[in-house]
């Protein structure tokens, strides 16, 4: 084990699957450098051309991703800001998602691309998206949202050797914190499509990702200190969900708050209600909530920002008010539902 | 009563479609006309034009590859100085109409199949969705933002996207779906009137469906779902052409004895989730139909809405009538398969009654 | 050289390049205070955007980027409602949600500031485009570094305005000289292949002309003839005005490496440190303009003194009104989503 | 005259795309093929000039205007009939149809349906090659439309930047969709685009089978010597509409006449004197597409047992 920051953890875990396999490249803006935030430092020193910077043209770099990708390459491509990514989407959402399936497998696009995002640090409207449910609607991706160092160097690791286009996110709140990794080249992987249960409880249970994490274990802590356990369950993989995992939680606890950064209206809070309404039909007691940001841009200013990013407190008040729900015991069992 | 989805197919040459006088049958009452979705949409834009005159066509493809597109001829002649026909360069031309916004024309970008919003995706989202916003409420950008949506044959995975839901997660920018001749009429005047961008998804296959419209000129308020069709047992939500699909499966329920209310939002932002909270209190059991992909699609949102609002009143698990979590086949067969169709809807329905 | 200006007007350009200049510094000193996240700083440019942006009207807009402090005061905007909106205050021009990358006022023709690198290039097209149709004399002004020429926006902005002779002036501040990352072209630029970035827009047809961004006489030039050509008729125009790099703008943070400006440099250089000898001597456009309105007899060095000392002291004062103004009510993030 | 090396497998390759897609546009006017067709009738000079210049471990990525291209490179006519087809044995199992052919074995790696959006996936490719040594080129047949994208100035840059192995190929038929080019820009020839970032351009006779073979081949030499990329200026012309059911009203007749005196496939067959071959070299090029639509029309549909594969490695639920 070593402690590793997570942006540590996502360089050892470029570092060792650039070492392992000559045909994984990184590509990115100022990726030599080591990135706005020196996720890639260093690495040039050791596999120079294979590192590689590229101009601001994140259509054609996305695109160049994805042609390379289908040609022999395992590229990861550093998007600066997810923001940006909003300038790739053509290549990312009609190519790169899309090859694969339009061409019956004759074509695979094993890529990643990475970006960071989060509001944090006041960088307003164009800095500070959280943009999973956009991606997490686009058949053909991957999309991965590590919470941990652990799960920032594992998943990453087996993003890189996944054959499909991956969507790796990162939050720059993260970015400083500190956790154990596994040493070792393989140690460290962690599958994808998996979820981890962060904390075991029985009464309600508390889905989320990334930084948000954080603000649910926290919750966790304050409900327990009134004697309600929550389980709080890290999806950590967000295309594909691990439904099972979910669905086994909440037919122990009945209760279930989805908590996550992005805007709650459309957002991927919105689909995992909906899965879990329908096939938890008869185990589900109360209504499922949603904590999300408010359908607004992310503000600049400090207090505005904190305005927008759901906490805590947003947490402990949606778990009270479905603990608060009287149980339903005697829901009507559900008809046959289809898969 | 067969669809008149098959008429839309592309590639028919213009001198071959019939006459919209001839398909219209006589009004249906003094003060209306029976008029094509397609021909509702021509109304809406020639009413536009002529009532403002900052009001700009920038493209030419608000008509798809239909045989309707010699609306946009007709309009073209009434109006020459007011269409202007940009370069394939989506980029370059949605970020003209939002510039032209802020600096005081009506602007209305049409961006053709669905699939290219994701080329100038930046200038959509993250600039005219914003700039009200990130200005303090200075700067305004009163645009639509026209595009073709949906599975309209043979399009495969690059002509045949509904990314609206990805917009309906996106703060800043309002979004119609409209789904009949009066309803496109009468929701453009309003979009075209708002001070904000509008995202305004038409579907090629309901070009050809006939309804009732005032002669009267008409504004339809953003935000206010309409009843298609009232009934008891169940409430189906559809937007765009699933409202279509929708009113095709109650009719095929009805004969089964069952009564389903068919609501149709009409707009996703903002959102009338008040109509569909009471439908659902009525009727106890809600299937949405809706064209985007399922996950995170346009049902995930409605769906959780009324799963917690309603939860109550749910008497069964609220179904959901999507597009495969796949990218759109080519293929005939496999098309049909993944688009939402009125069997599916059907057989959701049914199951929920048991 | 000096633009051909009456005194007085001279004059005034050096207060308003002064109260740029001593704004920055104001505010990377109060950034070592005061967390106000990644800012960027205009200064070394200020002789180009001065003069450039004297030659517009009411009613002309100009699109400016993430350095656009510069611009704003240029044309009148408060020093005090801009540190209030960097800092995130209800005072602020923005009502505190755009923050530094954002600022804008529209009621001084900066309908809106994007941080999207390229992005403001299609919709200055757009204001042009309006003003063509509507018959209003009025021009539009992008302004932008070399980096947006990367972007694909560029491309399909320029092409546009060239096939509809929009009246719009693309204003392409070039502050790369001497900045990291060059490559072996004439002018260096980071990541572009064109070996003169005016080589880019000869195939539209389009005038263009490169000037030094250090010379007033030049850039009131060059704007001066493309502003007549945008208001008569006669289309777009691109002007490269080419700047150093000012060193404080090499670290990711802005800092004031070369320390504060002393105006008593340009006429006594025995007080330039030898470090930054060539900055304050050779590369200050500022400071090469107090020198020609000294030798030119506009100005004396007690009068360079005064306006320099108002300007510091505006600064001061604009930053204690930032400091002491309230931060916005929570509320305020929901607010003006939609008009 | 230029001679050629191979002039009647030139010949029989530009018949069997011309006798192919005239077989696509009858099925479609039959009914018997769904979605959106953009036929390449005489364009063919382009195609096999291209193609005869590159080595099968060349990729090439075609737009949505590609039969040509994949035929040209070697691709099985039945198999890419089927695909246009929907059926399940084309070479897309019918998932990717007329605009999103594929078939990588004969270094057609794929086309796409958006415009330009072709440009930086050959762009990548060619950057593979450049990490893993296999000395692929990357090669790109795009339209006139692409000029005005911003994709297209963004792969200029880069593939300059990098010196990347590539050959741009710009098929200048003087339409962008509906619209003649000098509605979309004031560029005439988007060869001076190119030069605006160095990379040498040339202009060339698309018509002219023999000339784009003569310059693909210097820009092949080109860069398999280390030189970086090339620019090939094709001037040719549609002889149909955009699409299939395009009735090409914005066109005058005349020019549309004109062009059909330039037929790529007559000027091959005179100035290679092949008048002789000719018709033999047609016969048999229609045979296979006769063989080949017999076999596609009677292949299976796509079966919907097929939908959910694919989606991603690992399979979807």
């Amino acid at each position: 084990m070593s402690t590793l920051r997570y942006i540590d953890a996502i360089r050892t875990a470029l570092d060792i699957e650039l070492r392992r396999d000559p045909s994984v490249v990184a590509l990115g803006e100022d990726v030599t450098y080591g990135g706005p935030f020196g996720a890639t430092k260093g690495l040039a020193d050791t596999y120079g051309t294979r590192i590689k910077d590229t101009p601001i043209s994140e259509a054609t770099v996305m695109g160049l991703t994805v042609g390379a990708a289908l040609s022999g390459l395992r590229p990861v491509m550093e998007v600066m800001y997810i923001d940006f990514i909003t300038l790739a989407m053509d290549q990312l959402v009609n190519h790169g998602a899309k090859l694969r399936y339009m061409t019956d497998g004759l074509l695979q696009v094993p890529m990643v691309i990475r970006a960071q995002g989060g509001a944090r640090g006041s960088m307003g409207a164009h800095h500070s998206q959280s943009l999973e449910a956009w991606f997490a609607h686009v058949p053909g991706l991957t999309v991965v949202a590590p919470s941990t160092p652990a799960d920032a160097q594992g998943l990453l690791q087996s993003a890189i050797r996944s054959d499909d286009p991956v969507l790796y996110l990162e939050h720059r709140g993260l970015y400083w914190q500190k956790g154990e990794v596994p040493d070792g080249d393989d140690a460290a992987l962690v599958p994808i499509g998996r979820a981890i249960v962060r904390r075991a409880g029985s009464d309600v249970t508390i889905a989320s990702w990334s930084h948000m994490m954080g603000a649910a274990l926290a919750a966790a802590d304050q409900l327990a200190a009134d004697g309600i356990e929550a389980e709080v369950i890290d999806l950590r993989s967000l295309l594909p969900l691990d439904l099972d995992a979910l669905l086994g939680s909440v037919g122990r606890t009945g209760r279930l708050v989805i908590a996550h950064e992005a805007v709650t209206q459309g957002g991927l809070g919105a689909e995992i209600a909906a899965q879990v309404q329908e096939r938890a039909w008869a185990e589900l007691a109360a209504p499922i909530a949603r904590v999300g940001a408010p359908f607004v841009p992310p503000p600049f200013a400090p207090e505005l920002e904190r305005a927008f990013v759901p906490d805590v407190d947003a947490i402990v008040a949606a778990a009270r008010r479905v603990l608060d729900t009287p149980s339903r015991a005697a829901r009507p069992s559900p008809q046959s539902v289809e898969a | 009563m067969s669809s008149p989805e098959t008429s839309a197919a592309l590639g028919a040459d213009p001198s071959d479609a019939s006459d919209p006088s001839v398909m219209s049958d006589p009004p249906a009452r003094a003060g209306w006309s029976r008029l094509s979705y397609a021909e509702g949409m021509a109304l809406g834009l020639r009413e536009a034009l002529a009532s403002d005159p900052t009001v700009r066509l920038m493209g030419q493809y608000f008509f798809g590859l239909t045989p309707w597109r010699r609306l946009t001829v007709d309009i073209r002649e009434r109006f020459p100085d007011r269409v202007w026909d940009p370069p394939i360069a989506e980029i370059g031309y949605v970020g003209t109409g939002i510039g032209a916004a802020i600096s005081g024309l009506r602007p209305i970008v049409d961006v053709a199949t669905a699939s290219f919003i994701f080329q100038p995706f930046s200038q959509v989202v993250n600039e005219a969705a914003n700039i009200h916003y990130m200005t303090g409420g200075q700067t305004r950008v009163p645009m639509v933002i026209h595009v073709n949506h949906g599975i309209r044959g043979g399009g495969a995975a690059q002509h045949s996207h509904s990314p609206q839901a990805m917009l309906w997660n996106t703060p800043g920018i309002k979004i119609m779906t409209p789904s009949s001749a009066r309803d496109v009429r009468g929701l453009l005047r309003t979009a075209v009137e708002d001070d904000n961008p509008v995202f305004w998804a038409d579907h090629a296959k309901l070009f050809d469906y006939v309804d009732d419209v005032p002669d009267a000129e008409e504004r339809i308020p953003f935000g206010v779902a309409e009843i298609k069709r009232a009934g008891t047992d169940v409430t189906i939500v559809g937007t765009s052409l699933m409202v279509r699909r929708a009113l095709e499966a109650a009719e095929i329920l009805a004969a089964d004895g069952i009564s389903a209310e068919v609501v149709d939002p009409r707009t996703l932002v903002p959102f009338d989730t008040e109509t569909i909270l009471e439908s659902v209190g009525r009727t106890g059991r809600l299937v949405i139909v809706d064209e985007c992909h399922q996950s995170c699609g346009v049902g995930a949102e409605i769906a959780a809405r009324v799963a917690e609002h309603a939860f109550d009143a749910l008497r069964a698990p609220i179904r959901r009538i999507a597009t495969a979590d796949v990218p759109i086949p080519f293929g005939r067969p496999m098309e049909e398969l993944v688009e939402p169709s009125a069997a599916k809807v059907v057989t959701a329905v049914r199951s929920l009654l048991g | 050289m000096l633009p051909d200006l009456p005194g007085e007007e001279l004059v005034a350009q050096l207060r308003t390049m002064l109260r740029i200049r001593r704004f920055e510094e104001a505010l990377i000193r109060l950034a070592a205070d005061h967390d106000i996240g990644h800012f960027h700083v205009y200064v070394g440019q200020e002789a180009t955007g001065v003069p450039a942006l004297a030659l517009l009207g009411d009613g002309d807009v100009a699109y400016t980027t993430h350095r656009n402090h510069g611009h704003l005061i240029a044309r009148g905007v408060s020093p005090a409602g801009m540190v209030a909106e960097i800092l995130g205050k209800a005072t602020g021009i923005n009502r505190g949600k755009g923050g530094t990358l954002h600022l804008a006022s529209a009621a001084h023709g900066f309908p809106t500031t994007s941080s999207s690198v390229g992005g403001p290039l299609p919709i200055a097209v757009g204001s042009a485009f309006a003003f063509q149709e509507l018959g209003l004399d009025r021009v539009s002004v992008a302004l932008f570094g070399d980096g947006a020429l990367e972007e694909g926006a560029w491309h399909e902005s320029i092409n546009i305005a060239a096939m509809r002779k929009a009246p719009i002036i693309f204003l392409c501040e070039n502050n790369s000289l001497e900045a990291l990352g060059q490559k072996a072209n004439e002018y260096p630029s980071s990541t572009l292949a064109a070996v003169r970035l005016t080589d880019l827009v000869d195939p539209f047809g389009v005038p263009a002309v490169p000037i030094d961004g250090t010379d007033t006489r030049a850039v009131h030039e060059a704007m001066a003839e493309a502003v007549q050509r945008a208001r008569t008729g006669g289309g777009p125009s691109f002007i490269e005005a080419r700047t150093v790099r000012w060193p404080g703008n090499r670290p990711l943070w802005p800092q004031l490496l070369t320390g504060e400006t002393d105006v008593t440099f340009a006429w006594d250089p025995s007080g330039i440190p030898a470090e930054h000898e060539r900055w304050w001597s050779q590369q200050d456009g500022l400071l090469r303009f107090l020198r020609e309105l000294l030798d030119a007899g506009h100005v004396t060095r007690e009068q360079a003194i005064a306006i320099d000392t108002e300007a510091r002291d505006e600064m001061a004062a604009a930053v204690t009104f930032a400091l002491e103004s309230p931060y916005p009510e929570a509320e305020e993030a929901f607010e003006h989503v939609f008009a | 005259m230029t001679s050629v090396p191979d002039p009647l497998g030139m010949l029989e390759r530009m018949w069997l795309i011309r006798a192919f897609e005239e077989r696509v546009s009858e099925l479609y006017a039959r009914n018997q093929i769904a979605g959106l067709l953009h036929l390449g009738i005489g364009q063919e000079g382009v195609a096999v000039g291209l193609a005869w210049g590159l080595e099968p471990r060349d990729r090439l990525f075609g737009g949505h205007r590609a039969h040509a291209h994949a035929l040209a490179r070697g691709a099985d006519p039945a198999r890419l009939l089927m695909e246009i087809a929907g059926r399940a044995t084309g070479y897309c199992g019918g998932k990717g149809g007329t605009m999103h052919i594929a078939a990588p074995e004969t270094g057609f790696v794929t086309a796409t349906g958006v415009v330009a959006g072709n440009i930086p996936l050959a762009l990548g490719s060619a950057y593979a090659s450049t990490v893993s040594g296999d000395g692929a080129l990357g090669v790109v047949a795009f339209g006139d439309g692409a000029g005005q994208t911003g994709s297209f100035h963004e792969s200029l840059n880069i593939a300059a930047l990098w010196g990347l192995p590539l050959l741009f190929v710009c098929e200048n038929n003087g339409y962008a969709e509906f619209s003649p080019l000098s509605a979309h820009t004031k560029v005439e020839r988007l060869a001076r685009h190119a030069e605006t970032y160095g990379i040498p351009a040339v202009t060339v006779d698309g018509n002219d089978a023999a000339a784009v073979l003569a310059a693909v081949r210097d820009g092949v030499d080109r860069a398999r010597a280390g030189g970086g990329p090339t620019f090939i200026e094709a001037l040719t012309y549609r002889l149909r509409g955009h699409y299939e059911g395009d009735p090409g009203k914005y066109r005058e007749l005349s020019e549309l006449a004109d062009w059909k005196q330039k037929d790529p496939i007559a000027r091959f067959v005179a100035d290679q004197g092949l008048e002789a071959e000719s018709p033999a070299a047609e016969a048999r090029a229609r045979a296979i597409v006769d063989a080949a639509t017999d076999a596609a029309l009677a292949a299976p549909h796509a079966s919907v047992d097929q939908l959910r594969t694919q989606v991603t490695a690992e399979a979807v639920a």
